[in-house]
């Protein structure tokens, strides 16, 4: 039906768009898992290093989203799912790797590009001590601005110390930005904006594709300390976990000793120091109200 | 740790400890299962309040986290 | 906490953490596997070295016992 | 810290924390009775709830390792 | 410390903490003995809750732990 | 805990942490013993320095209640 | 916990830590005494170098005291 379609209309359509969709549809049936990310605001110049970095790994496809929609009809995929993700330039990855793969992969694929207005500091933003390459002039009273320190030095500015113009969070002057390409400063990181994945017919949106990485290591450390919690409450008999064991075997055996003024000479200290808690304790309580002619430790 | 591993799997998923549950689990994971130790841990572990262990170890743990080293 | 510790169960038993082995564990413990979450699992551990981590973890638990000073 | 010790054996002995009480212990101590700090210690242990202290004395130990450097 | 010990084993089997069953416990341990010491300990552990100063003991425990260094 | 007292009290006295002194003990405070369990604690502990266990447990202990300041 | 108070009271006014010290301190303060508990006591107070124990336990007391619970 739909081929009969597009040779019906094949006056209109051009044969590139044609050849597209179908490639496209070939290779979506091919791989499992779509990975939908956005290219807005992604610098067409960068693209190159994503295709670099996923070569042998997943296709990676840049195509109009109408082209798409119909190769992914065509492949038996429901289009209707990843509708709202087909608004504004798209990036399409296709592969048959788990899509968690490719979320922690752009996670950690980070690019740099030069600051532009508007830009908000990732961290901090310094310009560094020495020569600029700035030849004194006008652009002086840019540096003054900024409140960077300065020097001319046979003609040329000099930043006389490192100089933070910029915190996290905060935005990137305007007034620093040529001054940040001058000096080849790279202040800002390009990351891939992910939108959500298909993956055989379920659709894991972007908030569902971010791992935390941290949270993983943080929770396999919680997961093992539960664990030896556990294995030392039941003494478990491997040799790190008797360990843990025996110390608080000891302390519980020093405790009992103490509290119930069990005296020999290898308990005396702790049974003889708790009395004296107490004794201070009952002392302090009686300050002020009581001269004891006694010195209580503060 | 295999078996207290998979006794807090089973406590997780709010299963019971038994000797079953566990023997299914760590075959599950590929594990030549001992009859004896199954035994002796999933007795054990009847005895302690389970909950009450892991409140404590993680007070201690975010504490720990929270260390400035 | 459950697909963490069948991961360390799966660790623990030096077999490998996929989706498969993940599935199968979780199954044995009873509990109804979450297709997309037993791949998040999978590939965020891919990422981690456990054991360091694990290390890590013991170390920082011995030192918190005995560092009160 | 006589009057102290001797406050304390009568308590934890259930006995009255009384004047005469007092002065029977330190005596038999061989210690020299001073009858203003008697009076003054019976007197003032006797607004004090001193089970309430002493407990808050194995809390101040507990709080003193847990209480940061 | 070994009257202790062997207090506490018996507490732990939930036994009478009795001259007797101390005197059998620290015999069977090899231990010459002490009548005084066995009377003495039996009689002090008497007079407090094991159960509570156990339960310190561990809160001090966790406590200490989580004691930022 | 049975065990740990049991084998602590070997300790203290001196005596070897064997499986045969470990029954003897356990079996004098009318514990039940399990055989295995008995193997794997005796086996366990012969590759932990108990010594140095419990200095540092007794260090720790010192260094809780001084620490604080 | 009498018979320590009873000793550290004596120990406060100088005097030995004899049977018949404590004997007549605890009598003084209406407690009946156990013959034996003051033998242990005593017995174990003059193996150690009580002075310096005390030296010790008030260092780490003073440090509790003066932490900011």
């Amino acid at each position: 039906m739909i081929k009969m379609a597009v040779e019906i209309q094949q006056k209109k359509i051009a044969k590139w768009k044609i050849d597209e969709v179908e490639e496209l549809t070939e290779e979506l049936k091919k791989n499992k898992t779509v990975i939908i990310g956005s290219l807005e605001g992604f610098p067409a110049d960068k693209l190159h290093e994503i295709r670099k970095q996923l070569r042998g790994k997943a296709i990676v496809r840049v195509t109009k989203n109408s082209l798409f929609q119909i190769a992914a009809k065509n492949a038996g995929i429901d289009v209707s799912k990843l509708e709202k993700y087909l608004i504004g330039p798209n990036i399409f990855i296709l592969t048959n790797d788990n899509p968690f793969t490719f979320s922690i992969f752009f996670e950690k694929f980070k690019l740099k590009r030069y600051a532009k207005a508007g830009d908000i500091a990732e961290e901090e933003v310094v310009i560094p001590a020495g020569d600029t390459g700035f030849s004194a002039g006008p652009v002086l009273s840019t540096f003054g601005k900024l409140k960077i320190k300065t020097r001319v030095q046979e003609g040329k500015i000099f930043v006389a110390e490192d100089t933070v113009i910029a915190k996290p969070g905060s935005k990137i002057p305007d007034d620093a930005i040529p001054i940040l390409q001058k000096l080849g400063i790279m202040p800002v990181y390009i990351k891939l904006g992910l939108k959500g994945a298909y993956y055989e017919g379920l659709l894991i949106p972007s908030n569902e594709l971010k791992i935390d990485l941290g949270q993983y290591a943080s929770n396999i450390a919680k997961a093992y300390q539960e664990s030896m919690a556990v294995a030392v409450e039941i003494a478990y008999p491997v040799p790190e976990v008797l360990k843990v064991t025996i110390g608080k075997a000891y302390r519980n055996a020093m405790a009992l000793a103490g509290e119930s003024g069990y005296l020999t000479p290898e308990t005396a200290e702790n049974v003889l120091s708790r009395a004296m808690a107490k004794a201070y304790a009952l002392a302090s309580a009686l300050e002020g109200k009581v001269d004891l002619g006694i010195n209580i430790p503060k | 740790m295999e078996y207290i591993y998979a006794s807090l799997l089973l406590h997780s998923a709010k299963k019971e400890i038994s000797e079953d549950n566990l023997k299914a689990v760590l075959n599950a994971a590929g594990i030549q299962v001992d009859d004896v130790r199954v035994k002796a841990v999933a007795a054990a572990l009847k005895e302690i309040n389970i909950e009450e262990v892991l409140k404590n170890a993680s007070a201690m743990q975010v504490a720990a986290v929270a260390a400035p080293a």
